[in-house]
This record gives structure tokens, C-alpha cells and sequence, in this order.
């Protein structure tokens, strides 16, 4: 899918509140803008220097009315920035760069899709689950979280109310299957093996450790593996080379810039 | 008599005319075309691009750039395309765009840097080469010639030579002299000095236990280094007659201004795109309103004005 | 099992025992006496008055602070009551705290400097002299001595030989190579080394066209130059045997926590007093908790671990 | 009057509203605190370290019930940190060194108190005739600004329902007396003289120029001015020598810390 070119625009938060250990933050914003599942922007705008970068945050939802954007956003406090953005309150303005970056591929062929979130992974494969709920494709969740407190809310969840569709997992079995998602994934493999041949494509977005798993397990499998890494972002516009991750590249590898050849980049070619 | 004649902001540094005094500072910048969807790069002053040398760089493995109390530390380690596809593929597009430019070079040794300066030297829109003989982050990136003023006096001597075009070198602030620096430049022959790169700084893990970036050491940028940038700035214009490029923490058209009222020809912004694309350009529409404000017609009727008692 | 063994806290500086490894900066931390209602001084490792002259000193015109960002420039010009009434009038009042304390001295020429750090010696509780040289802010503050291994290491000598107190001496970080300076102050008898003392820095007003401080250029300190005291703390700890204080920007235990993984025996702690007058003690008791949760047990056994790949 | 020892605190905001062009904000504080008219607090407690210094704030009041404290202080935007101060919501943390400095002397004689705001000077100025007001003393209020909007809310004037106490000023004449406060005060001092020898006594806070107005009208005239001066500030309690004035000290003059020997100082002993 093509992505819109990036613009930066003054925006005002509608609301920011927080759900459990996520907050959810909509953003009015002058024009309404389209992206990509995957698609990231760079949040900044509170005052003073210090933070002094902007803060990637995939996109979860775009929108608007009568020629007004929104953006919505979904981010858990692990740090500096996010703490300030929390404290953020209706009115208080924000600046956005978006939409950037490379965000999934959606091949026109007839597959099942497996979308895989870990912690706040969520945030990016939601939106990949909105578009093909849209297109009523066939597509299953896997949602990991350390403990049951850290799921996000079923209600979150675009066409979470198909049964069977939603696979929960915690690490210490407080809900779901009890294990890791990767491994929940082996036994969904397991299971695809004896149901038949459908083509499988898996989105995933979490901990690099559980994208690394799911990498080990499914390209042998022929399986395709789309993952959207995480990096540290000056600009996250492609002009600072800070954000690089390894790429294969044939037979060499070079580093990547996760900001806008990423963040999802073919499995394969990750150097994991 | 309310009417406001919009203020001439054009600038010169030694034989280079610039619109206006506001350019993009290297390595921040990409090579200019990654604004184009933000607004148009010919409306800057120019625009400097990635530090370019010989061959293709890779750069430093990741962890490559740490925020720092209203700075940044990077240790990029000079990842780029390489002169020959900038020749080829950049440079026609940033004609097409026409974008007033200048190339940010380096090299492992002084042959390099003569090499890439040559090969430029065909560029005909190239409007200057800035020598980077400053970089801290990769061990050949010229910090062994710019900390000491033979070292950059001998590098600017033989880049000097190999281009007809204006030569700028940009200085390191790692030094306990920056004036005695600047002046080995002018010396040797440089059009202009530009100033400065980024200070030589450090942050660690405490519970890791390690370095945060993979070459433990990087260069700080940021606001955190504007008064330190203003002085050197200052002190640079009082050591020497060629221009002083200021650079370092502009933010704001304000900020801009400080480095001006010190004394220098231009100035350079580089942290401050990333927080806000548009930064560059903002800065030049607020220089034009302080001076339509302050009844300023010229920016040289502002240039160098600091008041001391 | 659960039970938490108290982390021994304990510092050296040379023969200097400290209770803990946190100390309070020359300049910011008045003569120490002011910190008693929000705190017992004596929790400190040691307290480090201000700088202390010959006779007493006025200091510079007001229009001695500026903030920057995530920094401050300072030019105070050493506004101090002199040696004399430190030891009359302020050190009973210390020793009456328990504190321990260790005065920071300056001359405008090196034989007050000696005259000062000799009038110190009659005083028994005193920890040790930490001879400042690298004030920027007054043309007689040791800048002269302080940015050169030459001039250093005459003063050091000099004042080496008119005291038997432990003898520190502060590094100016304006400086090409820290290494060599630190060598210098070694070479010449200092029991150890602290730094860094404040940046160079300069504000101006673009408006009213005039430097923001009286004395045109200031000091800069506070998290803004954390980054490159860290580094340059760090290539002290590489270039010399003596103890290294890390100092510049610490506002926090993490801060702190940094500066002792490189190498440093001991940190000072000197704008964070100013928005937070319990900086220094809550800094103590978070490097307690850290090495708690991380069950290290002694300074030790963190001091100097850095990992390197 | 004697100053309680200083002490640092962490505060939440109680409310924090802009009237016009002044906020007016309640901090709840652990203790309750009294504190001297004139004295003052640091206030910072933002997050980030940009800016980094805190900001002096007159005490505008103190309260408390049970054991707990509330501070009033009421500022107006100039610059960063006081807008960032407007832009803060009840709830928010915000951390206090207080009570600072020499507050304003009042002598136990038999006199009238003339009390002077320029600006936000009333801010200081307001607690003083609060006091004065309890003591059922004599005290009139000069408010002086460049405009009427510039002026306090009304009922924010302690004892100001009192005839013939409060004195407008403004620079614009669009309320009061048309001109400065130094000529309201001129044209009072003509006035005292035809109608009896009762001392006065003036307490002053405003812009440099207004209290060395003042200082050059009353000091001849033998009454004594007790002015508050501001000065940039970065420890506000005596350590950093930052905030000093010149100041006389019988033949010679020196630097004395505005926030420690001051802000209050006799109108007499500044070097003007
Ligand atoms: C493309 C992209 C999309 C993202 N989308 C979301 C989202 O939708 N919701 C969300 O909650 N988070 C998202 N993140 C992660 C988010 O950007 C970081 O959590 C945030 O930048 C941390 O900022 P902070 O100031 O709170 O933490 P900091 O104080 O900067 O750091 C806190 C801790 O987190 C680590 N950390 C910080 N940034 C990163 C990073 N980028 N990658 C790995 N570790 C990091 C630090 O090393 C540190 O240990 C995304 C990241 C990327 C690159
Ligand atoms: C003892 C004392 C009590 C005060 N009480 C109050 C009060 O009750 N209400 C109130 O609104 N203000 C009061 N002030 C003034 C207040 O502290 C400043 O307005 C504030 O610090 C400005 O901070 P800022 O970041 O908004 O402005 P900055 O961005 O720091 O500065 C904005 C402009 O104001 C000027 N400025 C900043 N600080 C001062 C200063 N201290 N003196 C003179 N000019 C300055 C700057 O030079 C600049 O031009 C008091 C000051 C002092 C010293
Ligand atoms: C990510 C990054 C990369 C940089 N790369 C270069 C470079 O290639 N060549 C160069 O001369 N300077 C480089 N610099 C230094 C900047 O051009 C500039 O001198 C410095 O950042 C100070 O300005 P600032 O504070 O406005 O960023 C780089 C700076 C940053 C932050
Ligand atoms: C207001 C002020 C006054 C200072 N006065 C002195 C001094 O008298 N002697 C000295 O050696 N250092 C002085 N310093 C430097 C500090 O001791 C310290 O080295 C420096 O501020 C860096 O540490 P920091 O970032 O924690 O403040 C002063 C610093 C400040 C901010
Ligand atoms: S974040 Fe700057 S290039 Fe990716
Ligand atoms: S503000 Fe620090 S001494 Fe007054």
C-alpha cells in the first residue's frame, strides 16, 4: 500500500485517559489524515527542551468529521516521555509528524492472517485487524501479556467478538493460555497442519525477544513474517540515521533506517 | 506611514550569497529532498547535506543516538551513500529543486577528503564544501586534525588546493582554544569557519552497567549547547576575518538571532528538525518578523551589534 | 531470607574517609550552615564551601544568572566573606554539625593561593583543601593556571608544598584533553582530582542587544553538561591513579550512579541544590536503595565496573 | 516579625484559574506555614529539567485545616516557567521552598500605612494590608497598572470595601487616577500635609522604576519606604550569591542577596 506523505501538524488532545496500564490519547488535528497498520507518528509538544525528542507512537485509529482530523493513540508509561504525555489533559496542545514509515503489506491473495501483539504491541496490529475485519478476511489474534491486568480490554479488540478468533496468553497463566505467545503460535501451527493447507501471513509487533521466537518458528515453515521493531528515534523522518537496525541484503547485510524502511520489515531479512 | 517594508535578509558568507542567513546543519538533514514533503528546501538559506565520503559508509552498529537533558548524544559514525551517488543521484534532484547546497565531506585520511573534495568540484550548482574536520565519532573522522591547530591547518592547506570551490571547515569544540583554532583555518586559506560541531560526551546504564551508545562516546547537540556554541561563536568572530558560520541549540528564530548579534554571518540548525520539520523555516519567517518588529531593514544592521559597556 | 543487609556506603578520596560519596559543589551550597533547616549536614559525605579568597571578595555586578536550557550560566565572581572569617566565624559552627568539610580556595596570584590553603591548615576538622583552578568567571580565578598542564602544575606544586591537607584540585573542562591535565595535577602532588567545573557559556538579549550577564560569558552547569562531564570523568579515571570526583549535572542517584561506574571515587552535586535543597541526601539514600534492589554491597564492588564489549 | 524556618515540600494544586490577566493558584501543602507579608516561595516540581530553576512567587496567603497547609499565590505569564505554571491543573504535583526571605517590617507604632502595587506588586502588598486589616490599623492601597484590565479584581483587596482606602492608578487613565502611582502618591502626600502630622509609614513592590519613584518622592520627606525587590534567582535561599543588589552600608555599599537580606529592603539602603 502507498503511504500518504508525512506532514507536522499542531494538534489538541481531545481526550487522554488511562484504561488499566494503557492510556488511550485522541488528538484533534487540522485535516484528516490516511495510514497504514503499522504506521507510526512522532508525538512532541510539551513545554521546554527536556525530553527533548519526540516520541514514536503507532497509530491506532485515524478519523475525523467535515474536514477536521483525529488521531488516536494507545501508549503504556514506561519512561520519561510517555509519563509527561500522561499527564497530559484535554485542551493541552501537541505536535504530530505523520504518517511515517513503512507499515504492513497486505498481498491481495486469498490467506489467513495471524496477528500477533506483545505488551503495547497491540497499539500496531489493531489497526491491521480493523482493515481486515473491514474486508471480512480471515484472520485470528494473539494477544501476550506478562500478567492478565496487562491485556488490553477485550473491548479494544477490531472483531474480537468472533469466537475462536481471540487467543490470550499470560506468562504466568492468570488468564488465556499460560505460556508465551510464540508458543501459543506452535500450537495454533500444530493444529493448522492437521485443519489444511490455507496460506498463513503473520503480523506481529511486541518484545524483540517474542519477534525473534516467532521468526525461528515460522520461516521454516515457509510461513511470511511481517514484524514492526522498535528503536530509538531522533526524527523517525529518515534524516538522523540513529533509529538503524541490521538488514540482510543477499548475501551482505547494512544497517536499515526502522523509521522509514521499517518499522516492519520481512522477517527474513531482519539480522535477528 | 503603518506600511512595513519587508526586511533584506540576505546573507553573504565570504563569496557565497544566501537568501536569507538560516541553513540546515549536517547530518540532520538527510541530503535535503526528505523535507520536500514538509515545504520547499530553496526557500533555506542552503542546505548542507550528510557528511559525505569516498565510499559508502555503514556507520556505527546500533545504539547509535541517547537523549540527553535538552540535548542529544549521536554516534552515528558517518553512514552515508558515498560522493559518487550523491554526485549522481542527489545532487540533480536538489538542482531540480533549486535548492542552494553545500557538501559536508570527510575522509579517513587527507588524501580521501582531497578526493571527495575533487570529485565534487564538478558539481556546478555546489554552492561550498564544508570540511568536517571535527566529527568525534568515527576515529578517522578528522578529530585527530581538528583538535590541534597544525593538524587542521595542514588538512585545510591540501583540501584548499584540490578545490576551486569556497571552503568552509567546520571546527571542533573540543579544544581549549577556539580562536587559535579559527584563525590556523583562515590561515590556510578557508572562506569561512563554521562552528560547531558536537561536544565530545558519554552516558552510561547504571544498572546494565554499560554505555548507552555501541562506541561509548558521542557527540551532544541540542539546546543543552547553545551558551557553550554562543561563546565559541563570539569568541571566533573576535579571533578572525573570514566568516563565522554560528551553529549549535537553535531552536527559534530568537536563538538565531543571539548567534547574529555575536557576530555571525549565517547560522546553521540542526537538533531542532527533528523535534519540528518545519524548524528552519520557522526560524526565518520569525528573524523576518523581529526585524519588521524592531524596524530593522538589513540584516546587516544587525550583524555583530552586541552591545558591551 | 528476605532480610536486606544495609549496603556499606563508605567512600576514599586518597586518605579521606567518607561516610558516603556524596559531597555538595563549591558555589552551590553556600558554607553549608544555610542546608541546616532542611537537613543534618553531617548525613553528608562532605560538605564543599564556597570558594574561599584571601580577603574578602565583593564579586560581580548583579546580572550573574541566567537560566539555559536544562542549564544555567553563572559569573557570582567569587562573592565570598575570605579566608579569615571562614575560620573564625564558619568552621566552629561546622564542626559544632559534625560535618565533615572540605574548603575550596582561590588566589589571584599563586602566592595567595598558598597564603589561603596555609591559613586552612590550622584548622583540625578540616578534611582536605580543594584547590579551584578553573573559575571562569574572574580573570584572576586560576583560568590562567587551570587550562594549561604547564600552569597547573606550577600551582599545584606550590600549594602542595604549603599545606600537609589532603590537597584536591579542580579541573576546568575547557580543555582538548582532560587526560593530560588530570596527569599534570598528579604529577605535581594532588591527592586527587574533581571535576568538572562549570562550561564556558554566553547568553545575549536579541533585543536589547546586551550579554544577560554582566560579565558577558558565565559558567555553565546543572543536566545540560551532564553528558560530557561524564566522558570527561571518565578519561581522567583512564589517565590517572588518584582518586577521581565526578561532578556536572548530577541531579539524581542515577546521575550519580553513572559518574561512579565510570571510575569516580566520589561525586559532588551542585546546581540540583537549587530547585531541590534535599537533592544531596536523597541522592545518598537512592544510591542506598539501588544497591539494595541490585544486592551490591559495597561502593566497591559498582565503583568502576563499567562494561565494555 | 520573625521568619519560620524554611522548608522544602511537595504540594498538589488545588485550583490553579486565570481572572483577567493574573492566575490565582492554592497549593495543598503537608503542614500548615505561617509566613511574613513579603516573604516568599521557590516554586518548580514541572517535569523535565527545561526550565530548571525554580521561580519566586510572593506568598499570597496561607491556610489549612487539620494538620494540613494550603499556599495562595497569584502571578502573572511573562515567560516560560510562568506559563508553564498556567498551563498546570488541579491534581498536578508541584514542589515549594517556603517561606523565603525578609518579609515587610511593621514597627509597633502608632502610624498610617501607605501600601503600593504596581503591576503584580500587589501581590506581595495584599498580604501586608491583610494583616494591617486585622489590626484594625489605618492603611490605605495605591494599585497601579497600564490599564484597567491590569488591575486586580476587586474583591481581592483585603479591607478594600472601605471608603476612601483603595487608590486606582492608571497609566492610561481608563480607571482611577490618571497617571502613575508615584503621582497618586504625590498628590496624597500634599493632601496629608493640610490635614495633620500623623506618621507614615510606605510598603512598596512593583517595577524597579515605580520604587525608585517612590523611594525619591517619600525619602526626603522623612518617610520611611520598605521597597520588595525582584532580582533573578536561582536557589532562592542564600547559597548561590546569584540574586544580589547593591546595597548601602553606612559609607560603603556591597552585594546583598535579594533573597536573604531582602526582597524587603529600607527604600534608604539601596543603591538606587
Ligand atoms: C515505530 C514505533 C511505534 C511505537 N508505538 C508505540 C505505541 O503505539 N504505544 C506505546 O506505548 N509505545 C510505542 N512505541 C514505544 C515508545 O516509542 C517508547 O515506549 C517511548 O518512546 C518511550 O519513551 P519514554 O520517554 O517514556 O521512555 P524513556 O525514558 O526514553 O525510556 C524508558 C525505557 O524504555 C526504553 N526505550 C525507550 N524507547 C525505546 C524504544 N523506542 N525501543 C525500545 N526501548 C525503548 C529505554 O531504553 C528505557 O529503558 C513505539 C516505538 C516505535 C519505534
Ligand atoms: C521575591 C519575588 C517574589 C515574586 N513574586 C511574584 C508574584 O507573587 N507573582 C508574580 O507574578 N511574579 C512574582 N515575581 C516575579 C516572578 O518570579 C517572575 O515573573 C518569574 O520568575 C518569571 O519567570 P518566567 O519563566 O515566566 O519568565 P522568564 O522566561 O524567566 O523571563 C521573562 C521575562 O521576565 C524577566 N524576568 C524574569 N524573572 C525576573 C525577575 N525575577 N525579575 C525581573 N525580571 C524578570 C526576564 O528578563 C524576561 O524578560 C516575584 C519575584 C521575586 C524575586
Ligand atoms: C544525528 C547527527 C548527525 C550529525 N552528522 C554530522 C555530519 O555528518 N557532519 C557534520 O559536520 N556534522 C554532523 N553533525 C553535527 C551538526 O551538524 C551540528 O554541528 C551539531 O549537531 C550542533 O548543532 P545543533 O545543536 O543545532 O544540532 C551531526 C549532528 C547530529 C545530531
Ligand atoms: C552559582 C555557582 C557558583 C559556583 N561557585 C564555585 C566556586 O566558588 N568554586 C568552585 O570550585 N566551583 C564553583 N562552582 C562550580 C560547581 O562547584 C560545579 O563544579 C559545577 O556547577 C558543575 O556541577 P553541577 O552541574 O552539579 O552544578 C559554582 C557553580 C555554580 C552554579
Ligand atoms: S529516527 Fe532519524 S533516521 Fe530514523
Ligand atoms: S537566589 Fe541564590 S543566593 Fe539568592
Amino acid at each position: 500500500m502507498p503511504h500518504g506523505s508525512p506532514r507536522f501538524v499542531h494538534g489538541k488532545i481531545l481526550h487522554n485517559t488511562g484504561s488499566g496500564i494503557f492510556y488511550r490519547m485522541e488528538v484533534a488535528i487540522p485535516e484528516r489524515i490516511d495510514f497504514v497498520p503499522g504506521q507510526f507518528a512522532m508525538v512532541s509538544g510539551w513545554p521546554g527542551n527536556d525530553p527533548l525528542l519526540p516520541r514514536p507512537l503507532a497509530i491506532f485509529r485515524s478519523g475525523g468529521v467535515r474536514g477536521k482530523g483525529a488521531v488516536e493513540f494507545v501508549y503504556k508509561v514506561v519512561g520519561r516521555g510517555t509519563a509527561l504525555l500522561s499527564g497530559l489533559h484535554a485542551g493541552d496542545p501537541l505536535a504530530l509528524t505523520l504518517p511515517l514509515g513503512h507499515g504492513f503489506e497486505f498481498p491481495g491473495e486469498d490467506r489467513s492472517w495471524w496477528l500477533v501483539g506483545g505488551g503495547v504491541g497491540f497499539s500496531s496490529v489493531f489497526p491491521a485487524a480493523a482493515a481486515l475485519d473491514g474486508q471480512r478476511a480471515d484472520f485470528e489474534i494473539f494477544l501476550g501479556a506478562r500478567t492478565r491486568e496487562q491485556l488490553p480490554p477485550g473491548e479494544w479488540i477490531p472483531g474480537g467478538a468472533v469466537p475462536g478468533r481471540v487467543h490470550l496468553c499470560t506468562d504466568d497463566g492468570t488468564a488465556g493460555f499460560f505460556g508465551t505467545v510464540a508458543a501459543a503460535l506452535r500450537d495454533r501451527i500444530d493444529r493448522r497442519k492437521s485443519s489444511g493447507p490455507a496460506r498463513v501471513s503473520i503480523l506481529a509487533c511486541g518484545p524483540h525477544e517474542m519477534l525473534k521466537a516467532i521468526a525461528e518458528l515460522a520461516l521454516p515453515l515457509d510461513i511470511r513474517v511481517q514484524v514492526s521493531l522498535e528503536s530509538s528515534m531522533a526524527c523517525g523522518f529518515g534524516v538522523c540515521w540513529g533509529c538503524v537496525t541490521a538488514i540482510r541484503d543477499g548475501e551482505t547485510s547494512g544497517y536499515r533506517r526502522v523509521c522509514r524502511e521499517g518499522p516492519v520489515f520481512d522477517a527474513r531479512e531482519v539480522v535477528w | 506611514m503603518t506600511q512595513s517594508v519587508t526586511p533584506d535578509l540576505s546573507a553573504r558568507v565570504g563569496s557565497v550569497l544566501l537568501k536569507n542567513p538560516v541553513m540546515s546543519a549536517s547530518g540532520t538533514f538527510g541530503y535535503g529532498l526528505e523535507f520536500m514533503p514538509f515545504y520547499d528546501i530553496s526557500r533555506l538559506g542552503a542546505v548542507i547535506v550528510k557528511g559525505l565520503s569516498l565510499l559508502p559508509t555503514p556507520g556505527n552498529a546500533p545504539g547509535r543516538i541517547v537523549e540527553t537533558p535538552a540535548g542529544m548524544l549521536n554516534a552515528i559514525g558517518l553512514q552515508n551513500i558515498g560522493v559518487e551517488r550523491f554526485v549522481n543521484e542527489v545532487a540533480p534532484r536538489l538542482d531540480d529543486a533549486g535548492a542552494v547546497y553545500v557538501a559536508n565531506i570527510y575522509g579517513r585520511t587527507i588524501e580521501e577528503y582531497e578526493a571527495v573534495a575533487r570529485r565534487l568540484s564538478d558539481l556546478p550548482a555546489l554552492a561550498a564544501i564544508e570540511l568536517n574536520a571535527s566529527c568525534p565519532n568515527v576515529k578517522e573522522g578528522g578529530i585527530a586534525f581538528g583538535s590541534n591547530p597544525e593538524g587542521l591547518s595542514g588538512l585545510t592547506r591540501r583540501v584548499r588546493a584540490a578545490t576551486g570551490k569556497p571552503l568552509w571547515v567546520k571546527l571542533s569544540p573540543n579544544v581549549s582554544d577556539i580562536g587559535e583554532i579559527a584563525r590556523a583555518a583562515e590561515d590556510a586559506g578557508a572562506d569561512a569557519v563554521t562552528l560547531i560541531n558536537t561536544i565530545v560526551g558519554m552516558a552510561v546504564d547504571p544498572r546494565t552497567r554499560r554505555p548507552m551508545l555501541s562506541n561509548v562516546t558521542g557527540g551532544l547537540s541540542g539546546p543543552a549547547v547553545k551558551p557553550v556554541a554562543l561563546r565559541m561563536v563570539w569568541e571566533a568572530c573576535k579571533a578572525v576575518k573570514i566568516p563565522v558560520v554560528g551553529i549549535g541549540g537553535i531552536q527559534n528564530a530568537g536563538d538565531a538571532l543571539e548567534f547574529l548579534l555575536v557576530g555571525a554571518a549565517a547560522v546553521q540548525v540542526g537538533t531542532a528538525n527533528f523535534r519540528n520539520p518545519n524548524a528552519c523555516v520557522e526560524i526565518v519567517d520569525g528573524i523576518r518578523d523581529f526585524f519588521v518588529r524592531e524596524k530593522i531593514f538589513r540584516l546587516d544592521d544587525y550583524r555583530g551589534t552586541l552591545l558591551l559597556r
